[in-house]
């Protein structure tokens, strides 16, 4: 093969692609829908991901007083929290605030509490952590340090709630990981096999080649560019499908159904994301041709 | 240029096809192998064309054995033998001129070098008309002729045509026999498998007949 | 046609596809990993809903009686409450069990109570939903019903936790329902254009067989049949492989990250479901043959 | 049996095939169809299989318009007519029986009926010894030769042979000319288009010459 055969091969190449018209369009649908397979699934993940995100915001530390602490202590103790990696905000809740929010929790009952001189409950710090810390790790680690500062009497985090949550979406995320693994192999096969069908059905056309003294590398080029292009139409139609999915979505049922859930409504892939579909396209395509080249001389007619 | 020594092929089936083939050709010759169906004309030549290997035997071509051949450099072998195949063997959507071009872009000639050649090699047969229709859609004689253009327009030092005029009329053939002629006296040696008693009797060339996969005396 | 040919045809169908061993060895791998993406989904989605469902369990509706309510109208109300139809359990929490629950909350500081004479916080049912009715809409009507009970003061039932859950499933499920017909969809067509593709190789021998006088169902069947049968290995295949993938996830991943989430653990598709995706490859395979000469015979070769 | 009257054929590419043909051949008639490669004698024949549709003018067979066939009666037709391509059309995977007993297949006769007539038609043509064997491992004769039992396993009124013995040595041509001569005598109307001058001067049926579409007077 020499550098002045290119353009003959890529010629040929389109040509093929023109010539088997009909089996490439069905081979390139068949590759955009996995990839809208995949790429939907990608879609669900970054979106799970990121209303869980802002759930996982409400994640905060309550650290208690000891009672009858000093207006310079507890200064002094905030700007300790407030120093802390884990710590985004520290807000203040004195006694009186913490009786007038269980006054509100108990509603109409609250009158029953007049008797009180003095409000029996706790001031507090109410402690909101840095994104990277929002998990129950996080909480846990906080508040393990915070119990070690002198004037902290108690922590609590909700461990429960937080918890649950965190066990749910590790849930999520592990179901998640090992059906994306197997969509990722599934597409990447899928996408290979359906090259090494459109080989496979020209292997007539390559044996016509070799007999006229074509070496392999000229026989497999034009299969190899043909099947980057096949890739690439593929991964461009599903990245319009996927796109044509998501407008629908958030123009027709998000409205309606997750109002409210999160400002932003749903995310579409970030466009590096979209970039790497379509080189995952062109690259399935060239494997997925030598692949079947491979294939297709192992086997007797 | 072609030496043949005790050569036997078989057919996984259990056919016997060639049967203990010792056989020389001297460049520059112009052989006919004749036989009757199913006597094994095809696969000599296919043998030569190292489209098949033999079971048995040693084949030297050009004094090379083409059984040891390493597999990267059959390509090259056959761009210097032409071969008329029985089947025609033609890229069915492609179009005369380019199933004719096709064993010069292999080679990776220039483009103009490329289209003057495969012309010329169409004229010989008679198919300039024909050069844009896709081969599919021509008729058997033009397809054989597709085939013949195609095996002579790299100007191989051996020409194997199996079968050349099945499909032709009589004044073709005669036509493709004086081609064949020409290319034989610029040097090639020439091997035509033909059932055509009319063709074997009217050249003087020297006749190989087979038998059943055997050479007769 | 005729019954009599029907052998044959079978036959064909057996030999068709062992002649062209390759290609639908390939059409099956796609098939099956098509179907491994649809199962896949669904075994997501059936253990989200199942892990969801054990969270909703915890949906609970709390109602404070009114103060000084007799024992016998106590308990006239909760045998009214658990006639219900909502309602699967009720427990009555009495006024001191609510101060024994907060002094459980305050901890160390709960001292600080120990001035009051008589326990300011309600009595209160708590009441467990019926499964069915376990949402925040299930939640809001039930509690609608109780506060038009005499000697209900107030229900609460974490009215904004319920809604975040709710919403955060919500969305799952509306997501989920979108990739998940978006991948059907898929799915069926990447199986019927596989079909598609190995007729579509098979041109030159359907044009043969109309050459030698077969009609159309004669050429058909045996090409239906066929699809059939890649359809029929596609979903085994699949199942086994989803088998197999969730045997080592339930082995593998499970102890160490989802301990505790739910005490069955994981699970696989119901019986019902399998047959179905068995009976989706059969037909898949049948439909994807059928459309598949259509278009051969659509277009000119 | 077939009329045709001022019949065109004209491909897309603009190739005038057949011009203004206008041809009897009464029932039970032995016919030759000759001339150059590239005449249209194909073309004839497969507008006589319904294989393409004349441009213009009519076809009567047997009386029937070949033109107004509705789709579904056309595999009827063609099972009363066998026709031996040029190119053979022969199923490459398929045993040398299975592509004869394919014909016979179709009509769905008995399996035993199927063996014995299939069988049959191997014999006349010598291919009882290669009937196991996948048509394209077979040698151009063995194969023209399956595609001529296949034509005429099912005793079909009208023959059309293009080119029938293009790859058959002249023992085996004569023989296959001597099988469509009883098929001739049994009935059948018989129409070859052959370039075999041999065959055409020995016989001495009616010649009906194609020159560039056009028949010759
Ligand atoms: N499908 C087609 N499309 C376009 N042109 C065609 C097609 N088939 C045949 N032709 C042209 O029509 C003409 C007649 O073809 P036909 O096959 O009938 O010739 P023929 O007499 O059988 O020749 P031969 O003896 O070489 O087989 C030829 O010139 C051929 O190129
Ligand atoms: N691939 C194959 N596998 C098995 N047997 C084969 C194969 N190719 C050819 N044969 C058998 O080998 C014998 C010789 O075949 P070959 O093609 O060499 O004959 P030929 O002399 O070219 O005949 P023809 O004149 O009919 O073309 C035949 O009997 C044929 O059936
Ligand atoms: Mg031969
Ligand atoms: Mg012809």
């Amino acid at each position: 093969m020499r550098l002045r055969q290119l353009p003959y091969l890529g010629r040929t190449a389109l040509e093929g692609f023109r010539a088997h018209a009909l089996m490439n369009l069905i081979a390139v649908i068949i590759i955009a829908l996995a990839f809208v397979v995949g790429g939907g699934f990608l879609l669900l993940v970054i979106n799970v991901e990121w209303a869980a995100e802002g759930w996982s915001e409400q994640i905060q530390v309550t650290a208690y007083l000891a009672d009858g602490l000093s207006a310079e202590a507890t200064q002094g103790l905030r700007s300790r929290i407030a120093g802390l990696p884990e710590v985004a905000q520290v807000r203040y809740v004195s006694k009186d605030d913490a009786l007038k929010a269980f006054r509100g929790q108990l509603g109409p009952r609250a009158s029953l509490l007049q008797g009180l001189t003095e409000s029996p409950l706790p001031a507090s710090f109410e402690i909101a952590l840095r994104p990277m810390h929002r998990s129950a790790d996080g909480a846990e680690r906080l508040a393990g340090r915070l119990r070690d500062l002198q004037g902290i009497e108690e922590v609590s985090y909700g461990q429960d709630w937080v918890r649950r949550l965190q066990g749910f979406l590790e849930f999520l995320r592990l179901v998640g990981a090992v059906i994306g693994g197997g969509l990722l192999l599934s597409v990447i096969f899928i996408v290979s096999n359906t090259m090494a069908l459109t080989v496979l059905a020209r292997r007539e056309e390559t044996e016509i080649l070799q007999l006229v003294g074509a070496t392999r590398s000229f026989i497999a080029l034009p299969l190899v560019f043909e099947g980057m292009i096949q890739g690439l139409l593929g991964a461009l139609l599903s990245l319009g499908l996927l796109y044509a999915a998501y407008e629908l979505f958030t123009t027709q049922l998000y409205l309606q159904a997750v109002a409210g859930l999160r400002p932003g409504g749903i995310r579409f892939l970030p466009w590096q994301l979209g970039a790497a579909v379509v080189g995952a396209g062109l690259l399935l395509g060239a494997i997925g041709s030598l692949l079947a080249l491979g294939r297709a001389e192992s086997v007797e007619r | 240029m072609i030496q043949m020594y005790h050569v036997t092929k078989s057919y996984p089936g259990g056919v016997e096809a060639l049967v203990d083939i010792t056989l020389h050709v001297p460049r520059g010759e112009f052989v006919f192998l004749t036989g009757a169906s199913g006597a094994g004309k095809t696969t000599l030549l296919k043998l030569l064309f190292c489209a098949e290997p033999p079971t048995r035997g040693q084949i030297l071509l050009n004094g090379r054995n083409a059984a040891r051949l390493r597999r990267a450099a059959i390509p090259l072998l056959r761009r210097q033998i032409g071969m008329v195949f029985q089947d025609f063997r033609l890229l069915p959507r492609r179009s005369v001129f380019e199933n004719v071009a096709l064993a010069l872009e292999v080679m990776g000639l220039p483009r103009r070098e490329i289209r003057r050649r495969a012309s010329e090699a169409l004229a010989w047969v008679g198919l300039e008309a024909r050069q844009a229709q896709p081969a599919i859609r021509t008729s058997g004689g033009e397809q054989q002729r597709t085939a013949i253009a195609r095996a002579l327009v790299n100007e191989p030092y051996l020409l194997l045509a199996d079968e050349p005029t099945g499909n032709l009329d009589p004044d073709i053939s005669l036509e493709v026999m004086e081609l064949f002629k020409r290319v034989n006296a610029r040097g090639t040696t020439v091997l035509v498998a033909t059932h055509n008693r009319d063709l074997v009797t009217r050249y003087p060339f020297r006749t190989v007949a087979l038998e059943k996969g055997r050479l007769l005396a």
